[in-house]
């Protein structure tokens, strides 16, 4: 089979292969008839859409051909095929405007991943052995239609669940129509990053639920509470493109750009002016500067401010004068006027909030403050300023769900009585504190049904696995939530031909129904997910865009050639403040472990390379060094210098941590950007089973955490356990890109 | 100055041959690629440059076809705007044969494949060995009118392809610098 | 020094870059940079032909960082190419430093005669389990055992541009061909171009007053210049 | 020494012609070692040059400290006898041969390693200009390529620098020997007859070799530093590396030459030979180039110091403070510290006091070559790179093992020649203990009657 990779790399193979006595691999495998007609040697370049995080990036991805050893229908050959060979921003696409981050670079990997599954597999061991044997996929699909058959005989409908990652767009939409016909509940979601917390502070002061997005290039100073938005935040390409602008697109004036922390990120190194506060005290600061731009008038009262005079009012209360603000955050009186006068000057501020802030138990709070600071600042719905992504009525309905449903039913005991359970893309077991007790709860349900491409924490309990498509196997849409001020539907068709024996988890849904017959074939009427998309667009969209009936096959035409539809007519309307716009009362955070016994505040936060981890099997990523520590392969625990003296702590030795709630050992980093009495941790390693690039490496930070829920937001308050850190004695050798913190050190040692 | 001789001597024959252990894969060999070669045999070859004449699935005779007045860039389509000529899929071979001298032996040969639905498995005859670095792309040699046979030989006159001309660098540069193109080694090698 | 009508420059603006690791990757999709392992990252053999370097200043509560991506600086007058005893390191005609891969013999002189400590060595064969291997670019070679490679500026995206460029005939526009680096950096800290043209984005870069080159006084006329970070009180109103 | 030339003959022809049980293990022994040393080599070329610990941006670590190390030593011979021919020193006598033979093999070894350290050895004829229809040329400009023109000419230059004297001795062995050994000498010895005109030819031609070697040495070393000197590395790029380098070694070849001998003696029982007097002399020799190193170091680090240049200061500090530390002082101690007292006080200059400095100096001088090596590579200017080296034992394998060859090699070589030079000693000797018929000008005659030429 090497002789096939030096053909595709021009070697004579032919020659070599006669050559060398033995055996003759050409000829070994069987060459399958190609499926499709390409100039050899020369690379096109097709749309797709980017899954890995909920930005939604528009994609391009450079296809050539070449040569592939396959498995089709149970025999092995090799076909030469177009192949996905990168992944570029899609220069149109108004979101990401041709650019793409890191992760979603490597996304590439998922396709072409060793460990990746390549046929329906059946659990043969016992739950969660690991053991499958592979099925084929009428068999596959067989079982999962009798499973269902026989709960519909057995009126147990609603003893079925479907649980996915955060999902958006037509997926979402036949998922629900899917359930519903089976009279079973909505789908439910769980990602660790959907912000359900952000959402409800939108919904409280704007009226809807979403995320917001930022008009950063055109801002002259942005304040943001702990979000990481030029790393993994919300939109991070769209906001990075906006700084990049907000630095340098206007020659003459330079936006100032301040970040609250207790751990500089990635997005915090970029400061100019770097704020740190008590943990969980950020609203308090916001609302201290939204007091002093309302008493001093810094922001006369122009149309654009959105406040009602209640809530100046309120705000002009001495609860958030400079003198409370010192005593409560830990930023100096002086400080906070400083920032508050320097920020209300320019034309156009902004404040972002993201990150701890929100996953401290009273981070609702923290995202309504920083929502009224907006708002004081009359940034909402102006250039510079904070506004909602345009929507559709295509796009609204489903809205898109998040986390708290799930939570709220794990916690509230419901699962008992879950018969079957359906998986995509989402892993629990992964990325929930070992407190809710995920593993035991799921290993109770009779059947798991996973549609995952990859064995991991939650998919290796699952009884029967219908592997899915790559990305850029299958037909893609999503509806950008944020980052962009268009109207957007990203939609794509498969970039590249199947690798292995894998079916799109639509399609296979689509079969299931139509095996079911009655009720769910009525619901979901289409042949297959191209179709449902088809219809979706020629129908629903066309209509709210009006077109003309002929029109509508070339309007899908455009659409799938261009990566999908965006509309620059439609602008984003200035989000209008709800009734229930108040400044809310503050309720100081509350934190797992006393302060004697767990000294220091454990704040996770999301990596750079991994997310939440969902994507720590990609081996390029494994190997991007971390932008701060520049650890490469590995998890590490960042401690501030001088705590580490205190400790007699040098880098690399291996640390206990301790919470109420578990124990990692993990090696230390030095890191001068960190609070003397926090530690931060990386989210995302320390995967038991996921790959073998990702398992048994690092520690999973998840683990440590206490099961407190946010108030008032039935999910995770990540930021609200505290640790307890000593040495263990021994030290390991990180495997770091540089040793070395300071380029001072070049002058003294 | 022995151990010398004899070491470089036996550092030919062991070329860069194969990773014994392997620092950082988790696979077995078969399940890695690797430019190494896989025997120190292949290895002392690719050394000296030998090469044999492959041997064909099928004996395709060019000059009957040529004779029929097919241009080259009909089979090898990639040619004209891209850097492989590429073999023709066995679907455009049965366009004609599907009819036409199809009681041959080697057209059944070909039959055979094409209803098994495979490809026919043909072999190179010219190509670059992996560790010369050759970038080569034939459209803009064909765009500035070389004839094929400059390289290939007079294919019309072949039956099954040999390798008539042996395309090294010497044999590039010569054409390279009689046509004053350029000879910086980024050209071809990156 | 060019004798071509193309001088290919790049500007990185430290105001702009983020540290976000986009330019790595695709630097690493692009080339076929193959991923080490992590012993052989303990080892310092990580493969990255470009890195963001990462300083510290100053101490908590007041702590500053600077980003700055290094990568191959095509210096004009580089020191890697002279020690080369095979022309393995050489000056190409449009003023890259090329590296000819089959010509090296693996002495690493060229390793040690770069200041910026920008070239990578192949210790070992580089691997990727299969079929990791069908992600490959089949415009860039893969390296073998004992030689050196390091950053082309994307020598074969410049050469599809020109080629591409001719069968239109016409000339290649500003920005036209882009190293994947600068097309993935989302906030546009990366621009490259043609420094002949005086008119090009990059060359009007490298005029800024903000603009230096990375260890300038060593001589070495690098192609890439890096604009400082501007200061909000120093610039604004 | 009241020796006769009879008696001198049968002394040094004895090891020559009588070889002992001892001396079959000793060799084979050392075969062993040397096969190790080989095999660890392929299996560096086989597997890769990453088996041994080098790594960016410590390009360079143990293979190019020997090199170094091993071309020093290979200055031994040349500045010895050549000057001291030139100058007519006659203490010199017994210990020329001597010092040539290492420089000759010393060299042999030194030059394997820039092979060793290639990532693709199977490629370094490319360093041979040959034409060829690619128009392919090395790179003229590359010290490498200096280096590989300068040492391949120190090696012919040694090789007969070495090999005129032993004719004589080979034409003598050819009559004391029979057999395969006299068909060897007999060729070795080119029709040696000692006629009068051959003894003038022998003379100036040894005369011209004396004067061109020296010269040919000094660049040799010179362009070994220059490997260093061309290149923008903090510490290497410096004017005094040359002079530096020679003057090392210089004095690392005068130490390895010292001890070869101090061994030569015991094991050949050549104790009338190689009297304490040469010793005293090579003793004050060494003396003098301890100072001279010792001032090269301080000169180069005084420059630095006061330079305070930031990335020379890095590596500088590395050295004096940093990981380093310890193996400078270490170095001082073998280079000046030790060696110094022994040498400098008339009685502790004894055979066994210079022995002890030489073999200190010569574990000091290799210390050294690594202290100029890696502290600069490990911190260049951009201190995000910075890295360090730890050897693997392929390459402790192949280091220790090129000592091994070294020995096996002299040993080999003690077996076929004698390894002090016959008629040279005899030439040497005052004219009354000369067998009758000698005449005054220096030895020139009486080679004649003791090959007893057919009369």
């Amino acid at each position: 089979m090497e002789r096939r990779d030096f053909l595709k790399l021009g070697v004579l193979t032919g020659a070599t292969v006669t050559l060398s006595s033995c055996e003759k691999p050409a000829q070994q495998l069987t060459r399958f008839v190609v499926e499709e007609d390409f100039v050899p040697g020369v690379a096109s370049w097709k749309p797709s859409v980017c899954t890995l995080c909920g930005a939604g990036c528009g994609v391009m991805v450079r296809v050539s051909d070449g040569d592939a050893e396959v498995i089709r229908n149970r025999q092995h050959g090799i076909i030469r095929m177009g192949l996905a060979k990168k992944l570029e921003g899609n220069p149109e696409h108004p979101v990401n405007r041709g650019k793409l981050c890191a992760r979603g670079q490597a996304g590439l990997q998922l396709t072409y991943h060793p460990d990746r599954l390549r046929a329906p597999l059946k659990r043969s061991g016992s739950r969660g052995s690991g053991e499958f044997s592979e099925i084929t996929w009428q068999e596959a699909v067989g079982e999962v239609v009798s499973g269902l058959e026989n709960l519909r005989a057995r009126d147990r409908g609603d003893r079925i669940r479907f649980l996915t990652g955060t999902l958006r767009g037509q997926r979402h939409n036949l998922i629900s129509r899917f359930m519903a016909s089976l009279g079973a509940p909505a789908p439910l979601h769980y990602g660790p990053l959907d912000e359900p917390v952000l959402r409800q502070a939108s919904l409280l002061s704007f009226g809807h639920a979403r995320m917001p997005s930022f008009d950063l290039a055109r801002s002259d100073y942005i304040i943001s509470f702990g979000a990481d938005f030029l790393g993994t935040w919300n939109s991070p390409v769209a906001q990075a493109i906006g700084y990049g602008e907000m630095r340098r697109g206007h020659p003459g004036s330079r936006g100032k750009f301040v970040q609250v922390e207790q751990r500089m990120s990635q997005t915090g190194a970029n400061a100019d002016e770097w704020v740190t506060c008590f943990p969980g005290s950020e609203g308090l600061l916001a609302l201290g500067l939204a007091h002093i731009i309302a008493k001093e008038k810094l922001r006369p009262n122009s149309p654009e401010t959105i406040l009602s005079r209640e809530v100046e009012e309120q705000l002009k209360s001495e609860l958030y004068g400079s003198a409370e603000t010192e005593e409560k955050t830990g930023v100096s009186a002086t400080r906070v006027e400083r920032l508050a006068r320097e920020m209300a000057a320019p034309p156009a501020a902004v404040a972002l909030i993201g990150g701890a802030p929100l996953a401290h138990t009273n981070g609702l709070f923290n995202a309504v403050a920083v929502y009224i600071l907006n708002a004081v600042l009359g940034s909402p719905g102006l250039p510079g300023g904070m506004f909602f992504a345009p929507g559709l009525a295509t796009t609204k309905e489903p809205q898109p769900s998040s986390s708290p449903e799930f939570v709220s039913e794990l916690l509230s005991g419901k699962f008992e009585n879950v018969e079957a359970l359906f998986l995509h893309q989402a892993n629990p077991v992964f990325a929930t504190p070992a407190g809710w007790q995920v593993l035991d709860k799921l290993g109770r349900i009779p059947s798991i049904v996973s549609f995952s491409s990859f064995i991991d924490e939650t998919t290796v309990l699952a009884d029967l696995i219908l592997p899915d498509h790559s990305p850029l196997e299958s037909w893609l849409d999503d509806v950008p939530e944020s980052g962009t001020s268009e109207a957007v539907l990203s939609l794509s068709a498969p970039a590249m031909r199947p690798l292995h024996e894998t079916r799109a988890m639509p399609d296979v849904l689509l079969e299931i129904g139509n095996k079911l017959g009655g009720r769910v074939k009525q619901a979901l009427p289409w042949g297959s997910f191209e179709e449902m998309l088809r219809a979706s667009y020629s129908e629903s969209l066309s209509a709210e865009l009006s077109l003309p009936t002929g029109e509508q096959e070339k309007f899908w035409q455009k659409v799938v050639e261009r990566g999908g539809w965006w509309d620059d007519g439609r602008q984003q309307s200035p989000p209008k403040p709800s009734s229930k716009f108040e400044v809310p009362a503050f309720t100081p955070p509350s934190f797992d472990g006393n302060q004697d016994e767990f000294p220091f505040y454990f704040q996770p936060y999301v990596s750079g390379a991994f997310l939440d981890g969902s994507v720590a099997h990609l081996p390029w990523l494994q190997e991007l060094p971390d932008p701060l520590s520049t650890v490469m392969w590995g998890a590490w625990l960042e401690v501030n210098p001088r705590t580490a003296d205190k400790l007699g702590i040098k880098p690399g030795d291996l640390l206990n941590v301790r919470s109420q709630h578990g124990r990692l050992e993990i090696p230390a980093v030095i890191n001068p950007g960190i609070a003397f009495d926090v530690v931060a941790m990386p989210m995302g390693q320390g995967h038991e089973n996921f790959g073998r690039y990702a398992s048994r490496r690092g520690a999973n930070a998840m683990k440590l955490l206490a099961p407190i829920a946010v108030a008032q937001v039935p999910t995770l308050a990540w930021a609200a356990t505290r640790v307890h850190i000593e040495k263990i004695g021994k030290k390991t050798q990180l495997a770091l890109a540089s040793r070395v913190l300071r380029e001072e050190e070049l002058e003294v040692r | 100055m022995v151990i010398l001789a004899s070491a470089i001597a036996v550092l030919w024959a062991c070329g860069d041959a194969r990773l014994a252990s392997n620092p950082y894969s988790s696979l077995k060999d078969g399940q890695v690629f690797t430019p190494e070669h896989r025997t120190i045999t292949d290895s002392v070859r690719e050394f000296f440059g030998w090469h044999a004449s492959p041997v064909q699935p099928i004996a395709f005779p060019h000059n009957k076809h040529v004779a029929q007045g097919i241009d080259c860039s009909v089979c090898h389509a990639g040619v004209k705007n891209g850097p492989v000529a590429g073999f023709p899929s066995d679907k455009l071979c049965m366009g004609c044969h599907e009819v036409l001298a199809s009681d041959r032996p080697e057209i059944k040969k070909l039959a055979v494949y094409f209803n098994a639905g495979q490809d026919v498995p043909w072999e190179r005859v010219y190509g670059f060995a992996p560790s010369a670095h050759i970038k080569f792309n034939h459209a803009p040699h064909i765009r500035s009118g070389i004839d094929c046979s400059v390289c290939h030989g007079n294919v019309s006159r072949m039956n099954v392809a040999v390798r008539a001309v042996e395309i090294n660098m010497g044999f590039c540069l010569r054409c390279h610098r009689s046509r004053q193109v350029s000879t910086d080694c980024i050209t071809c090698h990156f | 020094m060019s004798t071509s009508s193309h001088h290919w420059g790049m500007a990185v603006d430290l105001d702009r870059c983020t540290g976000c690791g986009a330019c790595v990757i695709a630097c690493q999709a692009e080339n076929n940079v193959p991923t080490v392992g992590e012993e052989e990252v303990k080892r310092g053999r990580v493969m990255h032909w470009i890195r963001i370097e990462r300083y510290y200043e100053g101490e908590f509560p007041n702590p500053q960082i600077k980003f700055r991506p290094v990568l191959c600086q095509q210096c004009d007058n580089a020191p890697c190419e002279p020690v080369c005893p095979t022309y393995a390191s050489y000056h190409t005609a449009e003023g890259l430093n090329g590296q000819v891969y089959n010509r090296c013999i693996g002495t690493r002189y060229c390793g040690n005669a770069c200041p910026y400590s920008v070239r990578t060595f192949n210790f070992f064969n580089p691997r990727w389990d299969k079929p990791l291997h069908l992600q490959l670019n089949p415009d860039v070679s893969v390296r073998q055992v004992g030689v050196m490679e390091k950053c082309t500026f994307c020598v074969q995206r410049i050469k599809a541009a020109e080629i591409q460029a001719e069968t239109e005939g016409r000339s290649l526009r500003d920005g036209e061909p882009a190293p994947a680096c600068v097309a993935s950096c989302p906030p546009r800290a990366l621009v490259f171009g043609d420094l002949n043209d005086p008119n090009s984005e990059v060359s009007r870069l490298a005029r800024s007053p903000r603009g230096g080159k990375l260890l300038e006084e060593l001589g070495t006329r690098p192609k890439i210049t890096y604009l400082q970070r501007g200061s909000w009180d120093g610039e604004n109103r | 020494m009241a020796k006769t030339a009879e008696e001198i003959q049968r002394d040094l022809l004895r090891p020559v012609l009588k070889t002992s049980w001892r001396f079959v293990l000793v060799v084979a022994g050392l075969g062993i070692c040397v096969l190790a040393g080989f095999s660890a080599w392929m299996y560096q070329a086989t597997n890769g040059i990453g088996v041994a610990g080098i790594n960016r941006p410590v390009f360079w670590g143990f293979y190019i400290t020997n090199f170094v190390f091993w071309i020093g030593i290979s200055h031994a011979g040349t500045l010895i006898s050549a000057i001291l021919r030139l100058s007519n020193a006659t203490w010199r006598r017994p210990i020329t041969r001597c010092a040539e033979v290492i420089t000759v093999f010393a060299l042999m070894i030194g030059a394997m390693f820039p092979i060793v350290h290639l990532g693709r050895p199977w490629l370094a004829f490319w360093l041979v200009p040959y034409p060829s229809e690619r128009g392919l040329w090395p790179n003229y400009r590359s010290p490498l390529l200096w280096d590989f023109f300068a040492i391949n000419t120190y090696l012919i230059g040694s090789v007969s620098f070495l090999f005129l004297p032993i004719i004589p001795d080979c034409a003598l062995l050819r009559d004391r020997s029979s057999g395969w050994r006299r068909r060897l000498y007999s060729g070795l010895c080119l029709g040696w007859r000692g006629t009068q005109k051959q003894w003038q030819q022998l003379e100036t031609a040894m005369h011209i070799m004396a004067i061109v070697i020296i010269p040919v040495a000094v660049s040799v070393h010179s362009i070994v530093s220059w490997d260093f000197a061309m290149t923008p590395v903090p510490m290497w790029h410096s004017t005094i590396f040359a002079p530096y380098f020679v003057a090392g070694a210089i004095f690392s070849g005068i130490a390895a030459l010292i001890v070869a001998m101090v061994l030569l003696r015991s094991f050949l029982h050549l104790e009338e030979y190689l009297t304490a007097q040469c010793f005293d002399n090579l003793g004050k020799l060494l003396l003098v180039m301890s100072l001279l190193w010792f001032y090269f170091v301080f000169a180069e680090r005084l420059t630095t110091w006061y330079g305070n240049a930031k990335p020379e200061m890095a590596v500088l500090w590395l050295t004096q403070r940093g990981p380093f530390r310890q193996l400078f002082w270490v170095m001082l101690c073998c280079n000046f510290v030790i060696p110094f007292p022994l040498l400098a006080i008339k009685k502790l200059r004894t055979i066994p006091g210079t022995f002890i400095a030489s073999v200190t100096i010569i574990a000091g001088m290799w210390i050294e070559r690594y202290l100029i090596i890696v502290p600069s590579l490990s911190h260049k200017f951009l201190p995000y790179t910075w890295g360090s080296y730890r050897p693997t034992w392929v390459e402790i394998t192949i280091t220790s093992v090129t000592f091994c060859a070294m020995a096996l090699l002299f040993i080999v070589f003690s077996k076929i020649v004698p390894v002090v030079s016959v008629w040279e000693l005899k030439a040497g000797l005052p004219p009354g203990s000369r067998p009758a018929g000698a005449s005054d000008r220096d030895g020139q005659l009486e080679p004649v009657q003791i090959l007893g030429a057919p009369s």
